[in-house]
């Protein structure tokens, strides 16, 4: 259930879904698939309903209407929250996740040096700084090893570099046969991407 | 029937209809039955005048009871077949069924007093009564405090359901504990043990209150559909952002 | 079960934790039995009267008090999120936080009963009913919690809300409860049933409640 | 003076809304009633013994427990800062929240304690100086919450530590508080200078807690 | 005392100052002056200490060494956290602000039609998205009318258009003699800010 194998179908596949928030349309008609491999970037101005839209294909939230299929437990998201337990290090929530995903010791050293969790390994994650708190955050969606990442503005507040880290794992995430919808305000550079635009009607 | 109901514009046109005559209705029994109940029904051999009450006050328990039920009922339909009108139906009552149970706890607070020397103890009668009234008034805070209906309608939902528990309590609570309170007459396994004289007018009332119930519900019903209309109305200004994929 | 293991662990950590909260309805117990004291003043045959019930009291409101925090914190930081999105079962992670509150927060309660009743002057052939009574009890009062902190997260803060919720549902408890302590000092032969009543009254709610909090917990993330 | 009145208003309207919390601490108080009159049963003149004893327990209680609020969700959303920034004197700050919180949160529960001391069946005359002698004493518990929420702020949730610091300041209050309320019901000439008491050790709070709520917020926001 | 009228001397001057948390040395030797106009951007890598650097010149710590002269009532800082009641409003959040800075109503309504509020004036601010939200932040700061804009990374989380806003209503703010300290990742096109790179010597 939690492996990265390939799955036959498309894993999530929405048609002409529309998603309500307090009794208002946010968004409405939207149709794609996400099969093994492929990167959206998820792009629109500010409360177009990009968060919405990830929320709803991670299974937080049912369309009004149209149809939202989704294979149970192949889904991971990234939120605004980091999911970060203050009073824990980050090697404590590191090792909470490991448990929770039932991820290899391997798997997870990587994740660590990958993100450069090192300097800060056993640091309460209350002082991290906010990138530093951001990485972290990543951290979980690569420990989880699940296929389809949902990824709501991943790099906010990171560095430059780290940027490009995170572009790196999610672009090698999808070559190696995942997959990923990023949604993002930053020109991120990822080679192939599709985009899903959300533009305001109004 | 159910179908017929379903639909929100025919309930609309049903509730007109039925509105008036349920009204009327209630009123006429409730003439007859006070009639009945002030100068055509003896005093109490124990109790004296004072037993008139239990006329205002037993049908306004049964009423406190009922009322849940029937939200508890809504409730589930609209949890399970996610039906709006139900929710509507589960909203609306709460206040009428709280407003009954407030009554019930008054008129027995009053009765009690001559009866039994003192306004309130804390037996397991009354105060399961006491702790139905908040779950009422705790069921209309939850409507009340979350902007979401469709949330909303599910989260109260579940918390009906559940305080539903609290139902049979009440119900059996001067069965099994050793109560101040009096065992029930009227509703009980075996018929009624209560004298005609003073059942005909019981039932009178009963009726007269549970047809005011109806046409209360009704109405306070189409006033949560109109509020609706119009909330839909508000939102239609800020139309919804399309998707286009690349 | 691994991913129940899991959640438990964390939160039993976390609540043991500086600024946790497990000692705090420990607290909360002796600083009421503290202040009914010195309320009642020097009488002590009159404050011996009522340690039962104050004892009992003041273990319900602690055990409210401790609901909201059951689901809250993770509510705010986006672990529930994280949770729900792991077990893809809420129910689970509802046994779970259940089970770590109990532990965290009810079981130091049961534990400072004992050295608090002697506070109180409460009769030494009393005690073992009151705590017995408070160890069968208790467990419903953590699975009622989880349902109350699920229901309370759209409310932000709203423990008013949660309080008259779940009052009507733990007042059974209370009232059986007492009397179960009651009849326990007493020596009566209905100590037995009383305790078994609770008991049931625990086992029901060990079903509903999980159920019903993963309703409300789904309906909440969304 | 106008900044003042502006975080008052704010306060003010935030605890009136849906969530807020005006009304938690009355029905805290009705609950701990509650509990308490189900936990003694039947027997109405143990009850009424007890009434004013516990009527004042939980109204304390009730006010430590809405103490945790007062700074709370200003530090977490960062509104704090905003404060600290706008005012440049968190002593001013800790004034309007002091005055904003006996507002919303310690004058409904006077408000509320007749009504549940009828239902406890305290005796008559004992009404009036039961609501005198909480008037009196309520705001130095408001101004003592002051001091006790901007202590707690860097604990998160550490409500525990805010208690045993506040505990012990606050005790004075609640003796010399039902000394009063038993001395008004009894006509005995002690009542006037107890009140007086009570409003000295209000006065003195006034004076000394603001400040030193100032310089523990100053402390916490850094 | 919340004018925007230009102060003679710099309002804000840090001479080789180093701050701590948590018994850690995080900025050493940090030398600058902010004087009327003046922009500077902070950068540097995630956990290099802008954070920590600009709640030092708000006010809200003290440095461990150096000297930091700031007139008090001058400084306004935006955080991450957007100091935005969930509760209230967008309106009723800037009425209180408006009070709070003792605010002319001109000025309010300028605030809020500068950084387009209009759409979600009404609608309480728990349910806005969070570019939205962020929006709102940065109308307290111009609200406010102080001189000297402390903004941590202002605008994280925004939408283009927003970010074009954002970065006039900055550079207009200095070119009429208001002066801001801008920590940012992101490469905002501003004209003539001066920088200050914090460097991990790690
Ligand atoms: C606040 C106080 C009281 C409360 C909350 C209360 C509550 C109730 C409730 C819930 C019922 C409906 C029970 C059922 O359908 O089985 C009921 C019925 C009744 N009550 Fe009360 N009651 C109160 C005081 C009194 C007093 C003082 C009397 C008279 C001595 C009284 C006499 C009755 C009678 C005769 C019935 C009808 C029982 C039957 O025929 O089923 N109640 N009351
Ligand atoms: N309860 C509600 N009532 C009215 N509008 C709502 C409610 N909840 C959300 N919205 C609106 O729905 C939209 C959803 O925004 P969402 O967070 O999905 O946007 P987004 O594309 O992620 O924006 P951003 O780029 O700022 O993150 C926003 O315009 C928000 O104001
Ligand atoms: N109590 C503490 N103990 C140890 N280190 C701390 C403590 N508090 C903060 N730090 C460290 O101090 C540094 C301060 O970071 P700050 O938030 O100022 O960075 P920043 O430059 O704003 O980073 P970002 O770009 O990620 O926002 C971080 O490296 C953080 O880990
Ligand atoms: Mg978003
Ligand atoms: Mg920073």
């Amino acid at each position: 259930m939690t492996d990265g194998t390939k799955p036959s179908a498309p894993a999530v596949e929405a048609r002409d879904i529309s998603l309500r928030r307090g009794g208002r349309t946010i968004v409405a008609g939207v149709t794609f698939a996400v099969n093994p491999g492929d990167l959206y970037l998820l792009h629109g101005p500010n409360g177009s309903g990009k968060t919405t839209l990830l929320r709803a294909l991670a299974g937080f939230s049912r369309p009004a209407c149209g149809s939202l299929k989704r294979a149970v437990g192949r889904t991971i998201l990234l939120g605004y929250a980091d999911a970060v337990k203050a009073a824990f290090t980050a090697k404590e929530n590191i090792d909470f996740w490991g448990a929770l995903y039932g991820a290899a010791p391997a798997t997870v050293e990587r994740a660590i040096s990958q993100l450069r969790i090192f300097p800060f390994l056993n640091q309460r994650t209350g002082t991290l700084s906010s990138g530093q708190r951001r990485r972290l955050a990543l951290c979980r969606v690569v420990i989880s090893r699940r296929p389809i990442w949902l990824l709501d503005e991943p790099t906010a507040g990171m560095d430059a570099a780290s940027v490009a880290t995170a572009v790196d794992l999610i672009a090698g995430h999808c070559r190696s046969g995942g997959s990923a919808v990023v949604a993002t305000h930053e020109a991120l550079p990822f080679a192939g991407a599709r985009t899903i635009t959300l533009a305001d009607a109004a | 029937m159910a179908f017929d109901l379903a639909n929100p514009q025919r309930f609309e046109k049903l509730a007109a209809r039925l509105v008036p005559l349920l009204t009327i209705a209630s009123g006429v029994t409730a003439l007859f039955g006070l009639y009945m109940a002030l100068f055509d029904s003896p005093a109490d051999y124990q109790q004296g005048d004072s037993v008139r009450i239990m006329y205002v006050h037993v049908p306004a328990a049964w009423m406190a009871l009922l009322c849940y039920s029937t939200m508890a009922i809504a409730s589930a339909i609209g949890f399970i077949f996610k039906h709006p009108l139900a929710d509507v139906a589960a909203k609306s009552a709460a206040p009428i069924g709280a407003a009954f149970t407030f009554l019930a706890l008054v008129t027995g607070s009053l009765w009690g007093k001559p009866m039994w020397g003192t306004w309130w103890a804390w037996d397991a009668r009354l105060t399961s009564v006491l702790i139905l009234f908040f779950l009422y008034i705790g069921y209309i805070a939850l409507w009340n405090a979350i902007d979401d209906k469709i949330r909303a309608a599910r989260l109260a939902a579940i918390v009906c359901l559940v305080g539903f528990i609290n139902i049979p309590i009440i119900k059996f609570s001067v069965d099994w504990w050793n109560s101040l309170h009096q065992p029930a007459s009227v509703l009980r396994a075996g018929g009624p043990t209560i004298h005609g004289s003073m059942l005909t007018p019981l039932i009178l009332m009963g009726a007269a209150y549970a047809l005011g119930f109806a046409a209360l519900l009704l109405v306070s019903m189409r006033g949560e559909l109109a509020e609706r209309r119009i909330a839909r109305l508000e939102q239609a200004g800020r139309p919804p952002s399309k998707a286009t994929v690349a | 079960m691994k991913k129940m293991l899991a959640i438990f662990e964390r939160d039993i950590a976390l609540a043991f934790r500086a600024g946790g909260g497990a000692i705090n309805s420990v607290v909360f117990l002796a600083l009421t039995v503290l202040i009914f004291a010195l309320a009642v003043g020097p009488d002590r045959a009159r404050l011996a009267a009522s340690a039962a019930p104050i004892l009992w009291t003041a273990a319900t409101l602690a055990a409210m008090l401790s609901f909201d925090s059951i689901f809250q914190a993770d509510f705010e930081d986006g672990s529930l999120d994280v949770l729900a999105e792991a077990t893809e079962s809420l129910g689970f992670v509802a046994v779970s936080k259940a089970a770590a509150h109990w532990v965290s927060a009810l079981l130091p309660l049961i534990l400072a009963t004992p050295p608090l009743a002697v506070l109180l002057g409460l009769p030494a052939a009393a005690y073992f009913p009151l705590v017995i009574s408070l160890a069968v009890a208790t467990p419903a009062l953590s699975l009622l919690g989880v349902l109350a902190s699920a229901l309370a997260l759209s409310l932000r803060r709203a423990s008013i809300l949660m309080t008259i919720l779940t009052a009507p549902l733990l007042t059974p408890a209370v009232i059986f409860g007492v009397a179960a302590a009651n009849a326990g000092a007493e020596n009566s032969p209905l100590f037995g049933p009383l305790l078994m009543l609770l008991a049931a009254f625990t086992l029901l709610f060990l079903i509903a409640m999980p159920l019903a909090a993963g309703a409300a917990l789904r309906f909440n993330i969304d």
